[in-house]
């Protein structure tokens, strides 16, 4: 049996959070969860950008959409965190993020417009820096070359032209061949093989040729895996222009980046992961909480004082559910849901209102300590945070990545 | 405005008025196919795809009984391509009606339906998935037919005899001047354009909205709209049609449809045929249902349901509209002192052929062909605009040849590039309008698990850069695509699916915000709608 | 000519051109291994001299057969018992006689030596037999149990001839005629008398035993018999045999004349074999051991005709694959092949182009399973390189095109394989099926994210995955979900996985993925083993 | 520490050094290897056929068993294997079946409590930390960590270390007193598999490896499987951007201050500058 100050369940935006929140308080943390959570992340990390949900009503500037979310939505797990905290959060998690290849950049207090693949422009707060030259191209309308490639299923440089032709008219683009690679690419591929200068070179001379006048050039994300920086300024050096990423369809490298700097910092602050382990076997005493990870003869079993519950939604496999009701995974849970799955989601899909589903989750206390079915906390030293909370939808709030990182720095604080 | 002039206009692109074109043309009438949407949008496309062989119908209805029988030899001669030969099974379990289990082989007998009784461990045998509870089981000969592939082959031999047809084409109104019908007047939705079409005769194929049409000219028709729900799930549960060996009523077949199975039905009474879509209820209800005969189907993955709307010609008061003949109706409006309008609807799947034939025999009467019906004799070639719609082809022929460069776009069917170019560049004049939907009828895009999640974004993104989406149309109807498959998709989200759900809408809406943007390019209802330019979006 | 030149000569012949023959084997089937490395530095000159050392102790002392001290001690009363025979006995005309004189068969030591090694040859021989029984027997085949039976036959026919000299009257009466003409019957009868009680021999008529009379034999027989005849008591086996002929039985010619011919016929048969199969081995194994000069790995410099003495030096004794380390999959797909002593021996079959598809299909994936352990080059008593061999000889059949599953796989298009395999039973639909790739529960959690494509090294170092590889992981695993199976087994993806895992470890939805790669090759080698005619 | 010795096929021949200085170490550490006669692990029969790849294994697992020891393997390929089998044979009762009755003809059981170890586990296992027993500390020594495959996935069978993130192997070259080097593409196949069956796709993949690990400025390459070292040592190390690939049992012999011949370091030598 092994011994933590506190167990991470999840390894999404919120899970990462939380083990690196806690392991840089100095506890002593174990964290589980398996692939999926934060591989499929955008690498935008979004704060608020709108509500009310049903009017899309999109704010520029996050903490008065959270001072007016928090006055019209008293339960949104918002409410259990303060913008100061909010704040101290993101901070820490982008300085960590920082230290491992990652650089993040935004506005204070303002959210930015930035493209995504389908040529849509998307509120977020903080961007991975190597979109941030997109964003400084779109906001001066400056002529700009979308480059793409033949081969890359997830994003056509001309849709974004076409989209955008109206709001952006000096997008020109220009479909090319990727370097040492031919018929369909993938992604990953493509990231891990610009490590090689040689091959930026190569890039830069395919690119060259469909320059002409513009004053930026925007490619698929795909430069580089650990070490983005590097090459973005080597080509912005070959092209003699600045160079942007457009995140492609997911999933995109924006994941595996994140992935990679978490799987190279974590352990480094002693975090011990055990990737891939789902907990089968949970119990609470008074002490704490005794897990089993994985199964059979290749179990771990493992204590810990507290534990946080990050385990996401569905996808991230912390919320289950079968034909006639939703529950949490882990400890089942009470979990605040409609009453029967013809409420779970609208006859629309993209009805701005959002699927009743997506809202269902945990109920907490104010130290985001979920609440057992009367109403009660459920144990004094297990929180919750990230997706798996009630009362949000991430996907229409735009709130994703900024909910899991301050619950999780909030639940964290209240260890 | 656009004028088109034709001999004859046929409105409605279901099996039946696909058939009739055929028919026509092989009599040498020149034809115009009108559809207000697309191929077998109403109840030809959202049916079991089941080859009959009568045996459903030995007690309630032997006409339709032997007339399926009839008519599904000659299909299988004829269009073998659109036809999987599985033969079917009629099973009981605990708990069915005894008396009529024992009554069926007799009732096979007398409308000449072959039917073989089963070793309940030779059923077992045949049919690993079958419920240990079996009590009968009888082989018979149903089979599974592409009803896409057969309407699509149909119309494209017409086409090659010089008939055309449009989609997105809905007639709004008709000049009758004295006792005859002489424009019809019609909207292109997708553009919002009016097209005049001067016509000798018109023929009413317009299924469950036949009784609208009929009304443009002035006639009437009382038709009453049953809805009937379906499930498909991600794999074969069986190689075989099975049937429940019952009286008539609720999720009773599972029909395989090439890698899937689907199964169905319901029959819910619905006051418009509009709209129709599946709900959880009636799924659950499907489900509930049908794992008395196949347990598997408690745990195993489903695809998407979706939801047909069966025109039912009423015969005065009906209580289950089952109990309505499933025969056709030919009906000549010239009783309604209308010379040259006629409604031909009602009937199956299975009997399109003489649906078509008959009507034809009736509209050739009015315009004084004598030609005889050549569908009875003559093989329905294949074409290349219904081969992509089989499950399968597409992954066969791309692993067995391709080109250098062509990639897969649709990964769960594995529908290639040059497959998607195909079907658009044979769209000639219509493409890029409602060019993605119109991709996914004639493709399996979209029909595999993720629903369009995946293949409708890359799909479109190939579409723009083909130059075929402009502008935010692209987006729009990316839109009205993910709306569409949504009907089908949402009735089964739990467990995977909904995972599958979630990722969709991270996708959609957490990445790319397409909740946003051009609201979707048509409602896909009667009220089509123009496209939206109003392009909301953040700023 | 009489029938000992004659058959002596034939013998000799097919000895001789026999042993030309295999010799000329050495060099051909060494020739075929195609050129041996030369790495390996030449030993030297102690090297040699140690390696000289090493290959005589080997020889002289069985050094490697010492593992069964059963088997080694059979061997040693073998060699001493047999060869001495050989030369002092079958070839006395040419050694024994010339070389000591006044050297008669039927005296001694000469009499009593030939029965003393018979017997050792007997005991050794039989030590032998018994070892095959009980521990070999699953590897023996006809040749092994003839050569047992040649020898047996020979010196049992040796013994019986003898006996039945001694106690034959014929071969008595014509020594009196030619040694003893002017005779007296009194004396003849004394004679007679006095070697039917000393030496055995069987007359019919009565013999009176009264001691003068017995006295004059003697006398007679020091004086005439004795320079050419020592006690047949010396000759203590075939003597002691002679006590199992009833004594009532009269002996005159019968027997003698037959054992004649049996023993030397058995001998010149011997002498023909010598070249065929395993009655070659005390050649050229000998030599075998004497060029490996005592190594027991795979060091030695190898040269062809060294590879080619190697190829024939078996003695089969089944050490090799009594203790092969692939001995377990043997068992499973029992195809013999996988096991060293029939490896080798089809082996030069394959190498004179004699071997029929079948078996030459089995030797390749016997070939192939082989993991080069070493261990069977280790306890080979024969002192074989075979290491050296199973490498050198993968090695080539890998250039002839015959890289086993792989490597028939890939002689065929994705395509090809999926028009070949399309009306094949490969599985099951309604999730019924045996394997992973069968069952549709295993893709109910795949949600098409092309994770595992995303991770894959292999397609990362593709430069066109879909020219160089065909399908993409996500490809395979959507393929089989829709119960498209034959599209897949000849996918190059499938026969290039690297089986790192990384596919199945990334899957959000845990899809087996590289373990049903891993099926699919399996199945693809299934396929092929009932191809060849296999299982 | 007693463990039933699991050398594997390869290192008789191709790697004898390996065997060599993995005993030495161990001797030095008092951990007891028993040596017996074990069949191949059944890694490479199993693009053959699954039944002789999981009879394989069993087999020594049982051989293992009879000798009341737990297994100890230095090979990355035959521990994979080793664990695979079992848990195949958990997963498919048919399977199970059959291969019982194949190991009773045999005389053996079917093998239950027999714990398959990896040489490294051992080490990080190790009461007395190998720090401890270090005397001559490699300092400044800098060191890319290759992990193998087959150990490290699929973790729920293998169950060796985190697979995404894994630190055992860095955890026991810092005990050295050597530097561990964070790279990218530690975690990434050798290659080996493919040797014979792809030639084409082994060196690509192999020549990755070595460019990434000699750009992370490392002095060597530590491996611990025959196989991998096999990979990257040889004909691999002529390669234009290439880096030295040393055996971690000869790495940790040195730092135990065992005799440098003995675990396989020769004249020139990166390593030879730590040789006194």
């Amino acid at each position: 049996m092994k011994n933590y100050d506190v167990m991470v369940i999840g390894s999404g935006f919120a899970g990462m959070a939380a083990a690196l929140f806690a392991a840089e308080r100095g506890l002593s943390v174990a964290q589980t969860g398996a692939t999926g959570g934060i591989d499929f992340s955008t690498g935008f990390i979004d704060l608020l950008a709108v509500h009310p949900i049903a009017e899309q009503k999109v704010w520029e500037d996050p903490f008065a959409a959270l001072a007016a979310l928090r006055r019209d939505l008293p339960d949104h797990p918002y409410c259990r965190v303060s913008d100061d905290e909010i704040c101290r959060a993101l901070e820490q998690f982008t300085t960590f993020l920082g230290h491992h290849g990652l650089c993040y950049r935004g506005r204070a207090g303002k959210n930015t417009l930035t493209l995504t693949a389908a040529g849509t422009m998307k509120p977020t707060y903080l961007l991975p820096c190597t979109a941030w030259n997109g964003v400084k191209a779109w906001e001066m309308k400056a002529p700009t070359l979308l480059v793409d490639f033949s081969g890359l299923k997830g994003l056509s440089a001309r849709q974004i032209a076409e989209v955008r032709k109206d709001s952006w008219p000096n997008l020109k683009v220009a479909r090319i061949k990727f370097p040492g690679m031919g018929g369909e690419l993938y992604p990953e591929h493509m990231a891990w093989s610009m490590a090689d200068p040689a091959r930026r070179a190569e890039l830069a001379q395919n690119v060259a040729p469909h320059i002409a006048d513009a004053k930026y050039v925007g490619f698929p994300a795909v430069l580089g895996m650990t070490d983005t920086a590097a090459v973005l300024s080597h080509l912005e050096e070959l092209l003699d222009r600045p160079v942007f990423e457009i995140p492609t369809l997911p999933p995109s490298i924006a994941g595996p980046r994140l992935r990679a700097a978490f799987d190279r910092g974590l352990p480094g602050l002693g975090v011990r992961t055990y990737t891939q382990k789902l907990i089968t076997k949970a119990a609470c005493s008074e002490e704490g909480f005794s897990f089993t990870a994985g199964s059979g003869s290749t179990s771990v079993d493992i204590f810990a004082k507290s534990a946080i519950l990050a385990s996401g939604r569905f996808f991230g496999k912390g919320l289950r559910s079968d034909r006639h009701r939703i529950f949490e995974a882990v400890f089942d849970l009470p979990v605040s849901q409609p009453k029967n799955r013809s409420l779970w989601h609208r006859p629309d899909f993209f009805d701005p209102n959002g699927h009743e589903v997506n809202q269902a989750g945990i109920e907490t206390d104010a130290n985001l300590r979920p609440l057992d079915a009367q109403g009660r906390v459920f144990h004094p030293r297990l929180h919750a945070a990230g997706a798996i909370l009630a009362h949000q939808d991430w996907m229409r709030m735009k709130c994703g990545a900024g909910l899991a990182i301050a619950t999780a720095y909030k639940a964290v604080a209240s260890l | 405005m656009t004028i088109l002039t034709t001999r004859v206009l046929i409105i409605g692109a279901g099996v039946t008025g696909a058939g009739l074109l055929r028919d026509l043309a092989l009599r040498g009438v020149q034809a115009l196919l009108i559809e207000q949407r697309d191929v077998n949008s109403g109840a030809s496309g959202g049916n079991h795809g089941l080859l009959h062989s009568g045996a459903r119908y030995v007690a309630s209805d032997v006409e339709a009984a032997v007339g399926c029988r009839e008519e599904g030899d000659i299909l299988r001669r004829l269009a073998p391509q659109c036809i999987e030969d599985t033969g079917g099974l009629f099973v009981a379990v605990r708990g069915d009606d005894e008396g009529y289990v024992s009554d069926f082989s007799a009732l096979c007998v007398k409308s000449g339906v072959p039917c073989q009784g089963l070793e309940l461990r030779t059923a077992r045998a045949m049919e690993p998935a079958l419920s240990e509870n079996l009590i009968a089981a009888f082989a018979v000969q149903d089979g599974a037919v592409d009803p896409f592939m057969l309407s699509l082959d149909n119309i494209a031999q017409a086409m090659s005899l010089g008939c055309s047809m449009r989609r997105n084409l809905a007639a709004v109104s008709m000049e009758v001047t004295d006792g005859r019908v002489t424009l019809v007047r019609c909207r292109d939705i997708t553009t919002g354009g009016e097209v005049l079409i001067e016509t000798e005769l018109v023929i009413n194929a317009s299924g469950a909205w036949a009784g609208r049409i009929a009304a443009l000219a002035g006639a009437h028709i009382n038709i009453l709209y049953s809805m009937g729900s379906l499930i498909i799930t991600q794999d074969r549960i069986a190689t075989r049609v099975i049937n429940r060996l019952r009286p008539p009523s609720d999720a009773d077949i599972l029909v395989p449809g090439g890698t899937v199975s689907i199964l169905g039905t319901t029959s819910i009474r619905v006051p418009t045929p509009d709209g129709c879509r599946p709900s959880v209820a009636e799924t659950d209800h499907i489900i509930d249902d049908a794992r008395a005969m196949l347990p598997i189907l408690g745990r195993t993955r489903y695809i998407r349901a979706y939801a047909g709307v069966r025109p039912l010609v009423s015969l005065g008061p009906a209580g289950d509209d089952r109990a309505v003949s499933r025969g056709f109706s030919l009906i000549d409006h010239a009783s309604e002192g209308v010379e040259n309008f006629m409604t031909i609807t009602g009937g199956k799947l299975t009997t399109y052929r003489l649906m078509a034939e008959k009507a034809a025999d009736l509209a050739c009467a009015k315009l004084g062909v004598t030609a005889p019906c050549r569908t009875r004799k003559e093989p329905l070639p294949p074409s290349s605009m219904g081969k992509w719609t089989e499950p399968g082809r597409g992954p066969k022929s791309w692993v067995e040849s391709r080109a250098e460069d062509d990639i897969v776009l649709c990964e769960c069917e594995m529908v290639s590039r040059s497959v998607i170019d195909a079907i658009v560049d044979e769209a000639k004049d219509m493409r890029g309008r409602s060019m993605l939907k119109a991709i996914g009828m004639r493709s399996r895009v979209g029909k595999g698990p993720c629903q369009g999640g995946f293949c409708g974004p890359r799909i479109t993104g190939h579409l723009y850069d083909r130059e075929i989406s402009t502008g935010t149309q692209g987006l729009a109807e990316l839109k009205t695509f993910t709306e569409r498959r949504w009907r089908g998709f949402s009735p089964i989200l739990w467990g995977v699916p909904l995972m599958q759900a979630d990722l969709q809408e991270a996708l959609h809406c957490g990445a790319m915000d397409l909740e946003f943007g051009p609201a979707p390019s048509t409602r896909d209802e009667e009220s089509e709608n123009c496209p939206a330019t109003a392009f909301k979006e953040p700023s | 000519m009489d029938f000992f030149s004659i058959g002596l000569v034939l013998a000799c012949a097919s000895a001789a051109l026999g042993a030309l023959w295999r010799m000329r084997g050495w060099f051909k089937r060494g020739v075929a291994m195609g050129r041996p490395g030369q790495d390996r530095p030449r030993p030297g000159v102690l090297g040699i001299l140690g390696m000289l050392v090493g290959g005589l102790a080997d020889l002289v002392l069985l050094r490697r057969t010492m593992r069964s001290p059963l088997r080694w001690t059979g061997h040693t009363l073998l060699i001493l018992g047999f060869g001495p025979l050989i030369v002092l006995h079958a070839m006395d005309g040419v050694v024994t006689r010339p070389f000591f004189a006044g050297y008669e068969p039927t005296l001694d030591p000469w009499q009593f030596l030939r029965n003393l090694f018979g017997l050792l040859s007997v005991l050794g021989l039989t030590l032998l037999f018994l070892n095959r029984c009980m521990t070999l027997k699953k590897f023996s085949k006809l040749q092994d149990w003839t050569l047992i039976a040649v020898v047996f036959g020979i010196l049992i026919s040796g013994f019986l001839l003898e006996s039945f000299k001694i106690m034959s009257a014929g071969d008595f009466k014509r020594m009196v005629d030619d040694y003893f003409v002017e005779a007296e019957s009194e004396e003849l009868i004394s004679l007679k008398a006095y070697w039917a009680r000393e030496n055995g021999v069987r007359f019919r008529q009565f013999l009176p035993t009264a001691p003068e009379l017995l006295e004059l034999g003697a006398e007679l027989h020091e004086d005439r018999c004795a320079g050419c005849h020592s006690p047949t008591s010396s000759a203590f086996v075939s003597r002691s045999m002679t006590s199992l002929v009833p004594a009532s039985l009269y002996i005159a010619d019968q027997g003698r004349d037959l054992f004649w011919y049996v023993h030397v016929g058995l001998a010149f048969l011997g002498l023909a074999l010598l070249p065929w199969g395993k009655f070659f081995h005390p050649v050229a194994t000998g030599i075998n051991l004497l060029t490996r000069g005592g190594t027991r790995t795979a060091d030695t410099p190898t040269h062809t005709l060294a590879r080619g003495l190697g190829l024939d030096a078996c003695t089969r004794c089944g050490q090799c694959s009594l203790h092969c380390s692939v001995a377990p999959a043997h068992r499973v797909l029992g195809n013999p092949d996988i096991l060293p002593m029939d490896k080798l021996a089809d082996l030069r079959c394959h190498l004179d182009d004699r071997l029929s598809p079948g078996r030459s299909a089995a030797l390749v994936e016997g070939s192939h399973i082989c993991t080069e352990c070493l261990r069977c080059t280790q306890v080979c008593s024969a002192g074989i390189d075979l290491q050296d061999l199973w490498m050198a000889s993968k090695k080539s059949l890998t250039e002839a095109g015959r890289a086993g599953v792989d490597g028939e796989i890939r002689k065929r298009t994705a395509g090809e394989w999926a028009r070949e395999l399309a009306s094949r039973d490969l599985g099951r639909v309604g999730g019924t099926g045996a394997g992973l790739a069968d069952r549709a529960e295993s893709f109910w959690g795949c949600v098409q994210c092309t994770t595992c494509t995303g991770v894959c090294p292999v397609v990362a170092v593709s430069e066109d995955p879909s020219r160089d590889l065909d399908l993409a992981p996500q490809q395979i695993m959507n393929l089989l979900r829709m119960g498209l199976k034959a599209q897949t087994l000849g996918a190059r993806m499938v026969w290039s996985c690297t089986t790192c895992y990384k596919c199945q470890e990334h899957c959000p939805q845990g899809v087996p993925v590289a373990d049903i790669l891993y099926e699919l090759r399996q199945l693809g080698a299934e396929i092929l083993r009932k191809k060849e005619g296999r299982s | 520490m007693k463990y039933a010795y699991f050398p594997g096929c390869k290192i008789a021949h191709h790697l004898p050094i390996h065997g060599r200085s993995v005993e030495a170490v161990c001797a030095r550490l008092d951990v007891e290897l028993v040596k017996t006669e074990f069949s191949c692990c059944g890694y490479p029969v199993r693009h053959e056929s699954r039944d002789a790849s999981v009879y394989s294994a069993l087999r020594n697992l049982a051989l293992a068993e009879n000798l009341g020891l737990d297994l100890m393997t230095p090979c990355k390929c035959c521990f994979g294997n080793l664990q695979q089998a079992r848990y195949q044979a958990g997963q498919d009762e048919k399977l199970k079946h059959r291969m019982k009755d194949l190991l009773h003809e045999e005389g053996l059981e079917f093998p239950e409590k027999v714990r398959v170890r990896h040489f490294l586990q051992i080490l990080d296992d190790l009461p007395g930390s190998v720090a401890s027993a270090v005397i001559r500390p490699l300092k400044g020594l800098k060191i890319a960590c290759h992990y193998g495959c087959h150990a490290l996935r699929p973790e729920n069978i293998t169950h060796f270390d985190d697979p995404l993130a894994p630190t055992i192997f860095e955890r026991l070259v810092a005990a050295t007193g050597a530097t561990p080097l964070p790279w990218d593409l530690r975690l990434e196949c050798c290659g080996y598999p493919l040797r014979g069956r792809d030639e084409n796709i082994a060196d690509l993949l192999v020549a990755k490896k070595m460019a990434g690990a000699s750009s992370s400025g490392a002095d060597l390459l530590a491996t611990a499987c025959t196989y991998c070292q096999l990979q990257f040592g040889g004909e691999n190390q002529k390669r234009s951007q290439t880096i030295p690939a040393v055996l971690f049992s000869t790495i940790l012999g040195l730092a135990l201050g065992l005799n440098p011949e003995e675990v396989g370091i020769k004249p020139g030598d990166v390593l030879t500058r730590f040789v006194v």
